[in-house]
């Protein structure tokens, strides 16, 4: 069972989690990952505006799903992002896997966070409280931890 | 269609060039991007201006991720955009 | 912020996981594990019993909650294990960790999981369809992944 | 209080032996754990049996996991059990 939305609503975290631990009898894990707009960094940041390519973005992420679910043999999936303008605090993305052992839903729900920050068609504009915005630049420390799942020795 | 392509452009290439899409004709059936990026540019100084000043232009065509290499041809939605920031 | 709870009531993961995202505003991650009763593996798995050596074992779950926290430089971290009786699909653990980062959530949560399972004085009861009952024996890969975070070189 | 110790089991151990706690006197003032289980064992057919079956039997001397070598010493709370399963 595989679930990827692209939303503007806020996600409830308690239901996803309650339907992906019922998917089936056999689930004894399951891992969440939920990222957040951060603040509290003394920059002044006010809100996040996700901007996406309709289309491509359900498309990769439904790429990225499919390919966690049979590399970590999930019995469940679900990826959630949100996009439009979002303030400090409010939740952005919802990664959650449903595994019959943890190993597997704890490094599946690492690798689609990972592959997810490079691999799917997000852009983030920061605006701050003086009025600037500016586009967030990419980073290449995630360009590393994406690229790190090419080695299967880390399965 | 026949002969043309759609181009799409994100994030700050798009908010630069202050437009998000646009059609243009192809000058040959199919051509690769590269081809069709020159093409553009020697159009267009706004737009070379802004592909000149952002080294690491990601390429997508028929959302999927392309390089500079693969061809376009009629019909085709290619899309141009910074490196993705998502999650 | 420290939450660490053994009960025999089940837990609200979505409550949990509110909570921690709203730890303080430099949140940028949350990272989650949850434990259920695994079935549907053909053995007529009923119920386990989830016994615990009161006293010894809220410290000992304090003790990983604040190494994790230390270690990984969390925000927030929630460790509660059930005991008593439980049925297939019951939820067993929860473990949930808040930082800045996404890495040290994630890092942080499969650590607390790892190390509970044989760090921490908890023993299992399986009880079957069919009238058997038997004590779940240690796993030498449950020991192996605990041990593997004596090895710094994992942060 | 003096001179004796709580003994407590735990888990399968527990339900091996049919109790869950005793108290019993120190030979000495204060004593090896090995030393304390080879004179339960020696005062105890079920318990000795039940050690001998059971390679793998952790320690904790007043909560907190401890080894055989460990002292053990008047008003301590000592428990025995198999090898934990939590998660």
């Amino acid at each position: 069972m595989i679930r990827v939305q692209v939303q503007q609503d806020e996600f409830d975290m308690g239901a996803e989690m309650a339907a992906l631990s019922r998917i089936s009898g056999a689930v004894g894990g399951m891992s969440v990952f939920m990222g957040q707009v951060r603040g509290n960094q003394g920059d002044g940041l006010e809100s996040l505006t996700l901007e996406h390519y309709p289309g491509m973005t359900e498309k990769m992420l439904m790429g990225l799903a499919e390919e966690a679910f049979s590399r970590f043999h999930l019995l469940g999936c679900t990826v959630i992002h949100r996009v439009g303008i979002m303030y400090v605090g409010d939740p952005i993305v919802f990664v959650g896997t449903a595994a019959s052992h943890r190993a597997a839903a704890l490094q599946a729900t690492a690798f689609l966070i990972d592959r997810l920050k490079t691999g799917a068609p997000f852009w983030k504009l920061e605006r701050f409280t003086d009025g600037r915005s500016h586009w967030v630049d990419a980073r290449e420390t995630d360009d590393a931890a994406a690229a790190a799942w090419d080695d299967p020795s880390k399965d | 269609m026949q002969g043309r392509v759609t181009i799409l452009y994100f994030a700050s290439l798009r908010e630069q060039l202050g437009r998000e899409c646009e059609d243009v004709s192809l000058t040959d059936g199919q051509v690769p991007v590269q081809t069709l990026v020159s093409d553009l540019r020697s159009r267009d100084k706004a737009l070379d201006g802004v592909f000149a000043a952002m080294p690491r232009i990601r390429v997508a065509i028929n959302q999927e991720l392309a390089s500079f290499q693969d061809t376009v041809k009629a019909g085709d939605e290619v899309a141009f955009f910074p490196p993705m920031t998502g999650g």
